[in-house]
């Protein structure tokens, strides 16, 4: 008798389970406001990425089309893929010295891994990350980027 | 032909199929190469180094701040403790001693990171079993601490949010109400979990008693994480020896002694629930003060070797460092908990059907890039 | 227990070994022949009885080849390191410890294919990452120009 | 001439002797036949199709998804779209396989799932056949599928198409039973086979509501089973993709996979529409003795329309278990069968046996 009252038991205690898994899914589907999708193509007006998001590493110029970096090289050193190149150049200035800038800071994005290194360790803050996200290109020679725009300088101040 | 000699005899009545590298339960590129009978699982071959990268071999060219980027590409779901393993190794051999602001705010972004890796666990753990819907579920809530991280670290999934001696950037202004708010709205979903799979008789049916690790099985092989927790083996690196801010709060060590694939779930949801409380006595406490200690910019650790374990969301991650003094390390062993407790796989799953082969698996929440490194 | 009590008791379990007080935890250096006998012991001991093999790294000294050993006991907490070395770059061999601790299996196949050590008794030496055309990458000599570069 | 859309009789009727009056008997039968065949065949492209987008809403809602919504208002041509594509899919050549029978498969499937719809009542009169054992009919042909099923998998070459039709042979086997007992608990209160009378005979009361609680049990162990064997979640063993990738139709691409594909639909959308005739009163409309007004509204809702919705209200049940439920081992699900269902359903028939014997229903 008891095997039966236990037959029967764990069979309206399976059910009642099933029952409550039911009541989970079915609930959502009768609150359809919960839905989560974000349609993306259609809402890049308003998506809007973190200010800290990592999307790829530029150089901020500002409207005099001047930049920060001095072309020192510490950020080539501290990335770990090998992912930034700076090519120096020398300059020679007012007062006849000799000066090192960059000539073209290469960033490949293919092998970039977004630690972060070179931003934290640029001693000028030359360095930032943008929230862009879209990488996707057809070419993946596009993906190698020079980050110092042509004819810009170097920020007045900044050594 | 390799693969009949290195299964052995074929006994009479038996064939093999490989599950993998590409297989929808095995969670990446593992593969098995298991010998059935019918439907009963006679042995089981894991064959793994798919996407075996040699990160020992790159740490060994790369300064002690570099090899971050890439301990967050082992266990990526325990990404944000990876890192942490790695600069309490140098923080240990520097003799340094971080901030209490850094040591909170590691803490709570591990217990974080291992909630999220649970999470995904539990989606994954339910799609093995055919529940579709977990999936979805599981990783609906996980976006929302993927979203903390990203606002805080700038990073999603990996986080690169430790340096040797603090963090890379200070906690967002934002960063406390929206760990509190999850940890509501968290704790109003969970029963979800717990009613959509937990309490179902199915579930049940199909994770009890399935692929018993005993006590002493646990032990000899050395599970860690909740996979040996779910065997009695106390193996947290947590209570036993508390790294970080873990010897300032209170928290429940999850044992079961059952040791099979349902406990193996269980503790892992109920490891959720405890991080979550690990958290609350964190969030409001966060000292002032700088984010990372004063560090060299080239860092040399002294001559010698240190050796640090950390509990990831899959057992305890040992890190092996081994200086010559020199900026590069001499040799770097990472104890990875997966390839551990992969290691007795077969002996889970021999003689249970090819489903709970599947469900076996899904139990033990394998990494395949942290097994392979 | 102490380190120093563990020094001790270590010390006085296994005389073959060279027992020192390490920074971290107690460093054991054992020649490979007495290695087996050596673990039986420290596992089986009761009042060291380290149970746990934490972590088994192998090792590529420049001259020797070593294999380190991370000890753990389940009911004490303590912790050891045991190590051994072996000259013979050639032909590498220790004895496996699998029928010790089963956990370390898939170390000592790692072990081999990284570094080439071979295990006396290991029920199933293979590589375990690599195929069989590859070197031993772990080791300080090995060249390979066509994935490695270094800058 | 007066045609009605609550009586279909007289329309088919009118088609009948229209053809006969201009024909010999025998074209007239065989112009009838390619009539129903093609009138078959439309609904059941319709069926198919909407059922795939139903299913894919529905699990999209349950998962706090969107579902399709890009190809038409709401995404309603997306399975058109996929159907589309698949129309273009190159038909793999599988090596060693065995090509007759590979092809012939997905064939027998589809062919099963077409010959159960030919005696489904969808309204008054409008039926292709009213077989006097339409019950009988209905369930021998819907488990003809399984043979090209198993075919599929013995065909394909491949060790996880065999284990999957193996698991599918062994469930079908099993769940035919409990599919069967339980409509003969119903055949045993309704006194006949025919599906015309069986419906007829729930004019006031369905027999869910009649054959007290009997009918209840039948009825769940019928949805339970018969989604066991239409080979739906949670009893999915023979695709079972977290273990056999794709079980039966792993190697199936193209036109042939859409087939399998389409096939499952057609065969969740007869079981359910067997559950509604034959529980739930099929085409009758929802009336309560006594209640005049209250019956006159309800049928003023055309049968068909009825039909449908109650089918439609099945298989969203269906689709609910799937998008809710882990899925079954395959000896639990054989143990669910022989252990549970199969006695409960032997007592269940003799109790309705009695029932009806002392005359205790309505």
């Amino acid at each position: 008798m008891k095997s039966v009252i236990e037959y029967f038991r764990g069979i309206f205690n399976g059910i009642k389970s099933l029952l409550v898994g039911m009541t989970v899914t079915g609930g959502y589907f009768f609150r359809p406001g919960t839905t989560l999708t974000q349609q993306y193509p259609d809402n890049r007006d308003t998506l809007v990425m973190f200010e800290r998001f990592k999307g790829e590493v530029v150089m901020p110029h500002n409207e005099k089309n001047e930049h920060k970096c001095t072309g020192c090289g510490i950020c080539e050193i501290n990335c770990p893929n090998g992912s930034i190149e700076v090519i120096p150049a020398t300059e020679v200035t007012e007062e006849g010295k000799k000066k090192r800038i960059i000539d073209k800071h290469i960033y490949h994005l293919g092998m970039c891994t977004f630690c972060g290194l070179c931003v934290k360790t640029c001693p000028s803050q030359a360095l930032a990350f943008s929230q862009e996200f879209e990488h996707a290109v057809f070419d993946r020679t596009k993906l190698t980027k020079v980050l110092n725009q042509p004819g810009s300088k170097l920020m007045k101040g900044v050594e | 032909m390799e693969v009949k000699e290195k299964m052995g005899r074929l006994e009479n009545e038996e064939y093999i199929i490989n599950m993998g590298p590409q297989h929808p339960s095995t969670h990446g590129v593992l593969r098995l190469v298991v010998a059935l009978k019918g439907e009963i699982v006679q042995r089981v071959e894991p064959h793994i180094g798919y996407i075996h990268r040699g990160i020992e071999k790159m740490c060994e060219n790369l300064t002690y701040q570099q090899i971050i980027h890439l301990t967050d590409r082992m266990d990526y779901l325990s990404a944000h403790i990876n890192n942490e393993a790695v600069c309490l190794t140098v923080e240990k051999a520097l003799e340094i001693e971080v901030p209490e602001r850094v040591k909170y705010i590691r803490t709570i972004m591990s217990e974080l990171t291992r909630i999220q890796s649970h999470q995904l666990f539990w989606a994954t753990f339910g799609m093995d079993l055919g529940g579709l819907t977990c999936f979805f579920y599981g990783l609906r809530d996980r976006e929302k601490i993927l979203d903390i991280f990203e606002e805080s670290c700038g990073g999603r999934m990996i986080v690169s949010y430790n340096t040797p001696g603090g963090l890379m950037n200070d906690i967002h202004p934002n960063f406390q109400n929206r760990v509190k708010e999850f940890l509501k709205y968290f704790r109003g979903v969970i029963h979800e979990y717990d009613d959509l799979l937990t309490g179902n008789v199915i579930f049940q049916e199909r994770s009890k008693g399935m692929g018993v690790m005993t006590k002493e099985e646990a032990i000899a092989w050395g599970l860690t994480g909740p996979t040996g927790r779910a065997s009695g083996f106390s193996c947290d690196i947590r209570k036993h020896n508390p790294y970080s801010a873990y010897d300032k709060v209170t928290f429940r060590e999850i044992l079961y002694t059952e040791g099979d694939v349902f406990h193996r779930y269980l503790a892992r949801m109920e490891e959720m629930r405890e991080s979550m409380n690990i958290i609350d006595q964190l969030i409001d406490n966060i000292p002032e003060g700088p984010f990372t200690a004063k560090m060299k910019p080239v860092i040399k650790l002294p001559e010698g070797e240190y050796f640090q374990s950390v509990e990831t969301a899959r057992g305890e991650l040992g890190v092996y460092i081994v200086s010559d003094g020199n900026k590069n390390p001499y040799r770097v062993k990472f104890r990875s908990p997966n390839f551990v407790n992969l290691a007795p796989l077969n002996l889970m799953a021999r003689g249970s059907k090819i489903a709970d082969l599947v469900a076996i698996g899904g139990s033990l929440d394998l990494i395949i890039p942290d097994i392979d490194r | 227990m102490e380190k120093s009590q563990l020094y001790a008791a270590i010390a006085a379990a296994v005389p073959e070994a060279a027992t020192a007080e390490g920074k971290q935890f107690v460093e054991l250096t054992v020649a490979p022949e007495k290695l087996k006998s050596v673990m039986g012991r420290l596992r089986d001991e009761s009042n060291l009885s380290f149970d746990i093999l934490v972590c088994l790294t192998g090792m590529d000294y420049g001259t020797d080849l070593g294999v380190v050993y991370h000890l753990r006991s389940y009911a004490f907490n303590h912790m050891a390191v045991v190590k051994t070395r072996i000259s013979d770059r050639e032909n590498p061999a220790v004895d496996s410890v699998c029928s010790i601790w089963p956990g370390a299996e898939y170390h000592e196949r790692e072990v081999y294919d990284l570094l080439g050590i071979r295990f006396n008794d290991h029920p199933d030496l293979r590589r375990i990452f690599l195929d069989s055309t590859w070197g031993y990458p772990l080791r300080k000599d090995y060249k390979d120009d066509v994935n490695i570069v270094s800058k | 001439m007066e045609f009605s859309i609550y009586d279909f009789s007289s329309f088919t009727a009118w088609i009948d002797q229209s053809l006969r009056a201009a024909m010999s008997p025998g074209m007239a039968v065989a112009i009838e036949m390619l009539i129903i065949g093609v009138a078959i065949l439309i609904f059941y492209a319709i069926v198919g199709l909407f059922l795939v987008y139903a299913e894919r809403k529905v699990c999209a809602l349950m998962q706090n998804r969107m579902g399709p919504n890009r190809v038409g208002p709401g995404g309603i041509f997306q399975t058109i779209a996929d159907l589309v594509k698949l129309l273009f899919v190159e038909l793999v050549p599988i090596k060693n396989a065995d090509k007759i029978l590979f092809s012939l498969a997905p064939y027998i499937v589809i062919i099963a799932s077409f010959m159960a719809m030919g005696a489904l009542p969808f309204a008054k009169g409008l039926h292709a056949i009213d077989l006097n054992i339409g019950v009988f009919y209905l369930m021998a042909v819907s488990s003809m599928g399984v043979v090209g099923v198993l075919l599929a998998g013995w065909a394909s070459n491949n060790k996880y198409s065999l284990i999957g039709a193996m698991r599918i042979g062994a469930q079908i086997v099993s769940y035919e039973i409990s599919v069967g007992m339980s409509l003969v608990t119903i055949v045993v209160l309704a006194g006949t086979m025919q599906l015309s009378e069986i419906v007829q005979a729930q004019q006031y009361g369905w027999f869910i509501f009649r054959g007290h609680i009997p009918a209840l049990i039948a009825f769940v162990i019928f949805i339970v089973a018969s989604t066991a064997e239409t080979n739906r979640g949670p009893f999915d063993l023979a695709e079972a993709e977290s273990e056999l990738t794709a079980g039966f139709h792993t190697e199936y691409s193209g036109i042939r996979f859409a087939f399998f594909f389409l096939a499952e639909y057609i065969n969740m959308f007869i079981v359910a529409a067997i559950a509604t005739t034959v529980f739930f009163g099929g085409w009758m409309p929802f009336n309560v003795y006594g209640w005049e007004g209250f019956n006159k509204v309800m049928n003023f809702i055309p049968p068909f329309i009825w039909f449908l919705g109650k089918t439609g209200a099945l298989i969203f049940l269906i689709m609910w278990f799937k998008w809710t439920f882990p899925r079954l081992r395959i000896d639990q699900l054989l143990t669910l069968e022989w252990k549970y269902f199969l006695p409960i359903n032997i007592i269940n028939v003799l109790i309705m046996a009695l029932i009806v014997l002392l005359g205790w229903h309505w």
